[in-house]
């Protein structure tokens, strides 16, 4: 296995041309992946986690572009690739799972036919292996009685079983890269805990490396190795899994860290009535960014500096990049 | 003040969250949406003209479009025919002008008619469902069975062409399409949770369809009352064009009809009034286009 | 103290068209539930998509038929109500619904929402009704100016501020709140879960709360009921069911729940059950849980358990409710 | 038994429907002015008292209204439409001798109009901005806007007067020719009605083929297709039509009502010996039976269609085969 990490994304700057004007919507972030490892992108929605995945696998949408920046898979560059040499990475090197279960299959397609698909499109096996193929991947994702449901349509599936065929699909080429947005939002928190369990299962045994993109803490302590926040397009704090949630040092990250609901039993539960710790606010919309710290409109610890210019990535400590002028200030100190 | 605190609530309301200032109406908004739309312009435009020649242009021009004014089959450019005479020796102009009367009336009243019926139907089956709904669909099928044409051209020729008979066979024959489309609109807006709150708000049947549902089913039933007033001028033209107009009167389709025997000795008596129905329905459809990007969401979102 | 809600053996079933064999097919969404809320107290109801939770939100808002049961607010017995009583009583019990986007009408001002309860049940003096609105609008936290604007031009969250204001604009005794934080990002759902707690406590307001997610559950109710196809599975005060859980359903809905913190990291959530929730038409003759249950036995699938109490206050519907033991230890007892 | 249960329904409920326009024919006899008897006896220029006599008895004008209904209908069930007394032969006969003249410029005009509407439209959706699509938004305009009659007519100018390459009347020649020519000749006269035909439809179906291509491209499982890293034609041609045709297939089913009353037009313009020019000239003559008959065989034509249509729609969609079997 190779030192060098899997994925590396340097910069990255994405824009929007919504036809007026040209928007920001990722504006530098970085961040890596090395193999066999799982790398947690969290934010709210509208942070850009979603279009940082889709400008990995170049699917953005139209009117979105890279501008600037760098997306290396294995050492190549992804983005001076041409169209058709990207095509051929996607859906074997590298794939994606998506949020919504219900919508991301065709309906007029058998789940048989659809995993197949890429099988027969990266791997040239013929309909007859391509279906062998499929029920062995219908299998894996432990799928009862794959004989018969290579051969339903997605309607006759369950969400948690269609988001079991998408991770069959994505993974029948034994991909190095996994990319799942929001795998398990739409999903009951039984068949969530389902889902991780069975994508932990099959990364041990392919070696294939996942970003997890999610707005739930809890699942990246769960699944993740390393962690980036995004916030408003930019990296908010990344690092270590261990690092960042035992010592959160962005506002933001502890924001969120605290504001999440947290069940707790037995002798720890809580009295009801007990209120959550609050960020205020919300994420601005694209293009209402503050000229200092894109958090500062939110945040407790804000002051003149703060709103006055964007703050610098600090390192603390050998692997966890902060963005944030508090930090900058204390390390200074 | 720390706004990450925990355990305790603010005792003041929190500080309201920054808003837009200025409202916008989403119905204002499509408005202007509609006439800045260069298509829409362009059909209003067209049709406005169209209107007012039907109106005053035959007071203006003058001549009696059921005279015989000059010799038949005179070509278009002949003095005192600018677009020629038809085999009786009529002049084509005088009718066109007038002849746009009984299509324009027929065509909107008809198209109301239609609209009315099927909107009323759908409503009626969307919203309260079950039996209701299946009767009146089972109702609606059987008029979509029926050929509509044919149906129309037996309800004139029994009971004698007129403007009022042709109008009636042409709303009866119509609805089932506005009747669908307004019932498959009420199904999508019927169970959406606003409907439910107005329910729990205390709103009563009458205020639910009428107030609350039918004003989000209009934006597609507008645009299929763009397209139905265009169908029912079409339809009257066909109808007038059979033969089975109101005698008494000159309509475009009239127009083609008497002359279509003569088309290949005086081609101007045929395209002539053609080419005003084409215009009319066009007119009609470039409004109903405008409406359609108006009213379309993913076109204002981009 | 008398209760402020009382809800006996409410089913709501819904025919979905006729089997292969011609018997009719019945959604069992809500079949027999019972229980009661006092006054400024919060009733949660939990459980996975299908349990019917929601459906009994409807049930109990008079917005889906009720098959059979009693509904009862206060002295008046609400699901047998009709016409222009019923409407005339919705005043005294308002619904917050999960989808922020589609609870609003698009073409009402937030003003006009917020004031049409009041209009359409002649509440109060129409010359006052604006007044009311603005205070509605400020106690959610938002500035009385934003009566003037539309749906579209809110966020979210502060749309869900609106429904609740909207919801509380006739001084309801209870608000029924259907999974009204799930929609939302985490820190506006924080947000909201606590305008709810203070709203509760100015106005001494009783919620039903719906939800899927027992960590929001926990800050919110005082008495839970663990639903599963159609029933509760157990049922008693928040204490007695987060520190002391007695059916294997509610085990495995918190190990599902248990997301590891800080300090567990790397702890695998233990998944009890396999598979999602059977489906609610003609569900099976024994307890309903027993085909995905750990601990089913033979019995299990015979005879349907009723729902018995264990200690005064905790019901659970489940044959071995006193010998199981949880398999995990946060599940056990203190 | 489903597999049984659900033709059978399917059939009653048909039966159901051509019953109800049965009666409605009935009905519209009796509300024309006049008794049947004396319509008819009108078009064959007058008869004695005692012929017209006889005729009352034997349409049963002497009897009630409900049972001169049962007299209808148990007629027409029989197959009995009544005698076209300016034709001189029986209802139906003539109905079917003109029957498949109608069907095959239907059926010709509607496969050139969906064939090529949609090749149209879809082309168009890939590139929603491009210089197809205003041109498939020009011609959908224009084709609707144009009467079908004025289209034909038209046409009819272009190829006789200028460019004579197509006969404009009629289905065969004077002569028809013996054998295999006889089809190229028929097929040669079928060209100009066929595409007056189509013109409508084809402008409908380019139009609704592209905005359901534009809207199905949109959806979250072409973006799967994509991410799966399949060319861009096969998540066009592939997982794009075969879910953009489903509107396309429920719209042929909902307009075979039109292109019938369409056909009325343009067979008469091209004199194309159909159905629908043997109702205009049958409505001209007053000659009720015939046009009543036709009503009535249009109906149960459109009916027929429209299983055909149910049964296309669930080839295309699965979701419909297995919620309705």
């Amino acid at each position: 296995m190779s030192t060098a990490p899997l994925l590396e994304v340097t910069d990255l700057v994405v824009e929007v041309d919504n036809g007026k004007r040209i928007l920001p919507v990722l504006d530098g972030v970085t961040f890596s992946v090395d193999a066999g490892r799982t790398l947690g992108l969290v934010g709210e929605s509208g942070c850009g986690k979603s279009m940082t995945a889709l400008a990995i696998m170049g699917l953005l949408p139209q009117g979105f572009r890279v501008k600037s920046g760098d997306i290396k898979l294995d050492g190549k560059s992804l983005l001076s690739m041409g169209p058709d040499a990207l095509r051929k990475l996607r859906g074997s090197v590298m794939s994606m799972v998506f949020q919504e279960p219900m919508t991301s299959l065709n309906p007029v397609f058998t789940v048989g036919d659809q995993i197949g698909e890429a099988l027969r499109l990266h791997e040239h096996l013929n309909a007859a292996d391509a279906r062998t193929r499929a029920i062995e991947m219908l299998r894996a994702v432990q799928i009862p009685a794959p004989e018969e449901r290579v051969d339903n349509y997605p309607h006759q599936l369950s969400g948690g079983m269609r988001q079991r065929v998408m991770i069959a699909m994505a993974l029948a080429c034994r991909p190095r890269l996994l990319i799942c947005d929001e795998p398990t939002t739409a999903l009951d928190v039984t068949v969530q805990a389902q889902i991780f369990s069975l994508l932990e299962t099959l990364q041990k045994e392919m070696g294939t490396s996942i970003i997890l993109i999610t707005h739930d803490l809890g699942a990246v302590a769960e699944m993740a190795d390393d962690v980036a926040v995004l916030y408003a397009g930019k990296r908010a704090e990344a690092g270590p899994v261990a690092t960042i949630l035992d010592n959160p040092s962005h506002p933001y990250t502890r924001g969120l860290m605290s504001c999440t609901p947290r069940l707790r039993l037995g002798s720890a539960a809580l009295t009801p009535g007990h209120t959550l710790a609050e960020v205020r606010g919300m994420v601005p919309p694209l293009g209402q960014f503050e000229a200092g710290c894109r958090f500062s409109p939110r945040c407790p610890m804000a002051d003149a500096h703060c709103h006055a210019a964007p703050p610098p990535d600090v390192h603390l400590g050998a692997s966890q990049t902060v963005l944030c002028w508090k930090v900058t200030q204390e390390q200074a100190a | 003040m720390s706004v990450v605190s925990m355990d305790k609530s603010p005792s003041v309301a929190e500080p309201a969250v920054v808003l837009a200032s200025k409202p916008q109406n989403p119905q204002v908004e499509a408005l202007l949406l509609f006439l800045r739309n260069g298509t829409a312009a362009l059909g209003l435009s067209m049709m406005a003209i169209i209107v007012v020649m039907c109106l005053i242009g035959p007071g203006l021009y003058g001549i009696d479009p059921y005279a015989i004014v000059n010799v038949p089959f005179a070509p278009p450019g002949t003095p005192g025919a600018l677009f020629g005479t038809d085999f009786l020796g009529r002049d084509i102009l005088a009718g066109v002008l007038i002849g746009g009367r009984p299509t324009l009336i027929v065509g909107c009243v008809a198209a109301a008619m239609t609209i009315g019926i099927g909107v009323l139907i759908g409503c009626m089956a969307g919203y309260f469902g079950g039996w209701i709904d299946r009767a009146l669909m089972k109702f609606t099928e059987f008029f979509q069975v029926l050929p509509a044409l044919l149906l129309a051209m037996v309800i004139v020729s029994i009971f004698e062409a007129s403007l009022l008979t042709i109008t009636l066979a042409i709303g009866i024959v119509g609805w089932p399409q506005a009747a669908r489309l307004t019932r498959a609109e009420f199904l999508r807006i019927r169970d959406l949770e606003y409907v439910r709150a107005t329910r729990t708000a205390g709103a009563r049947d009458f205020y639910l369809i009428f107030n609350t549902i039918l004003p989000g089913a209009l934006p597609p039933i507008i645009v299929a009352s763009a397209l139905t007033t265009g169908g029912s001028i079409l339809f009257e033209s066909g109808l007038s064009f059979l033969g089975l107009g109101d005698p008494n009167m000159m309509s475009w389709g009239v127009m083609i009809g008497q002359n279509r025997n003569y088309l290949l000795e005086a081609w101007w008596t045929v395209s002539i009034p053609g080419i005003a129905i084409f215009l009319t329905v066009l007119a009609i459809s470039l409004i109903g286009d405008g409406i359609n990007d108006a009213l379309n969401p993913r076109m204002r979102k981009r | 103290m008398s209760s402020l809600l009382q809800v006996e053996d409410l089913k709501v079933h819904f025919p979905a068209g006729r089997n292969k064999d011609g018997s009719p097919r019945v959604v069992h969404a809500v079949d027999g539930i019972s229980f009661e809320l006092e006054q400024g107290k919060t009733f949660g109801i939990v459980g996975e998509s299908g349990s019917g939770k929601s459906t009994a939100a409807l049930g109990i808002m008079r917005l889906a038929p009720i098959t059979s049961g009693k509904v009862s607010l206060g002295r008046d017995v609400i699901s047998e109500l009709e016409g222009e009583k019923l409407r005339q009583t919705r005043m005294r019990f308002q619904m917050v619904f999960q989808d922020p986007f589609s609870s609003l009408n698009p073409r009402k001002r937030a003003g006009d929402a917020i004031r049409e309860p009041l209009d359409l049940m002649s509440y109060i003096d129409p010359r006052l009704r604006h007044e009311v609105v603005e205070e509605s609008l400020v106690a959610v936290g938002l500035h009385p100016s934003a009566a003037r604007l539309f749906p579209h031009q809110f966020s979210g969250g502060q749309r869900q501020r609106l429904c609740i204001a909207r919801a509380l604009a006739t001084q309801p005794e209870l608000l029924v709140c259907d999974e009204p934080v799930s929609a939302l990002d985490v820190a506006i759902q924080a947000q909201v879960i606590n305008l709810l707690l203070r709203l509760q406590d100015e106005k001494k307001l009783s919620y039903v709360f719906i939800s899927h997610d027992l960590a929001v559950v926990q800050h919110l109710c005082t008495d839970v009921g663990v639903m599963y196809l159609g029933q509760f599975a157990e049922k008693g005060s928040a204490r007695q069911i987060f520190s002391n859980p007695r059916h294997p359903y509610t085990w495995s809905l918190m190990a599902a729940a248990l997301k590891p913190d800080a300090s567990q990291r790397g702890r695998e959530r233990t998944a009890l059950i396999k598979g999602e929730p059977p489906s609610p038409i003609n569900p099976p003759k024994g307890c309903r849980f027993a085909a995905r249950c750990p601990f089913a036995q033979e019995r299990c699938r015979q005879e349907a358990p009723a729902l018995r109490e264990v200690e005064s206050g905790h019901s659970v519907a489940c044959h071995f409710a006193e010998s199981l033991e949880a398999p995990l230890p946060e599940l056990r007892a203190a | 038994m489903t597999n049984l249960k659900q033709p059978l329904v399917f059939l009653a409920q048909s039966v159901g429907l051509a019953l109800a326009v049965v009666v409605l024919n009935f009905l519209l006899i009796q509300l024309a002015p006049g008794d049947p008897v004396s319509v008819i006896v009108g078009e064959m220029g007058g008869a004695s008292e005692e012929v017209i006599a006889q005729m009352r008895a034997a349409y049963g004008l002497d009897k009630s209204v409900l049972e001169q209904l049962l007299i209808y209908v148990s007629k027409v069930a029989v197959g009995d439409l009544g005698y076209s007394y300016y034709h001189n032969s029986p209802v139906l006969q003539l109905i079917m001798q003109r029957l498949p003249a109608t069907v095959l410029l239907a059926l010709s005009a509607l496969t050139l109009a969906v064939v090529l509407g949609t090749l149209v439209g879809v082309l168009s959706a890939r590139k929603p901005h491009g210089l197809l699509s205003s041109f498939v938004t020009v011609v959908s305009l224009i084709g609707y806007a144009a009467p079908v009659f004025w289209t034909g007519l038209m046409l009819l100018l272009l190829f006789s007067a200028i460019w004579p390459i197509f006969p404009t009347s009629g289905m065969v020649q004077m002569r028809a020719p013996k054998g295999f020519m006889y089809y190229v000749d028929v097929a040669h006269h079928l060209v100009l009605p066929a595409v007056t035909l189509a013109s409508i439809y084809i402008a409908s179906y380019s139009r609704l083929s592209r905005t359901s291509m534009i809207d199905v491209l949109s959806q979250d499982y072409i973006r799967t297709a994509r991410a799966k890293g399949l060319p861009e034609g096969k998540v066009v041609y592939k997982h794009g039509l075969r879910n953009g045709l489903i509107p396309v297939v429920t719209m042929v089913g909902l307009q075979f009502g039109q292109l019938f009353a369409g056909a009325t037009l343009v067979e008469t313009v091209f004199n194309w010996p159909g159905l629908g020019r043997l109702a205009f000239e049958s409505i001209l003559r007053r000659d009720y039976p015939t046009i009543l008959g036709i009503l009535l065989m249009t109906s149960i034509l459109v009916m027929v269609a429209n299983a055909l249509t149910d049964l296309a729609y669930r080839l295309v969609d699965p979701r419909i085969r297995s919620k309705r079997a």
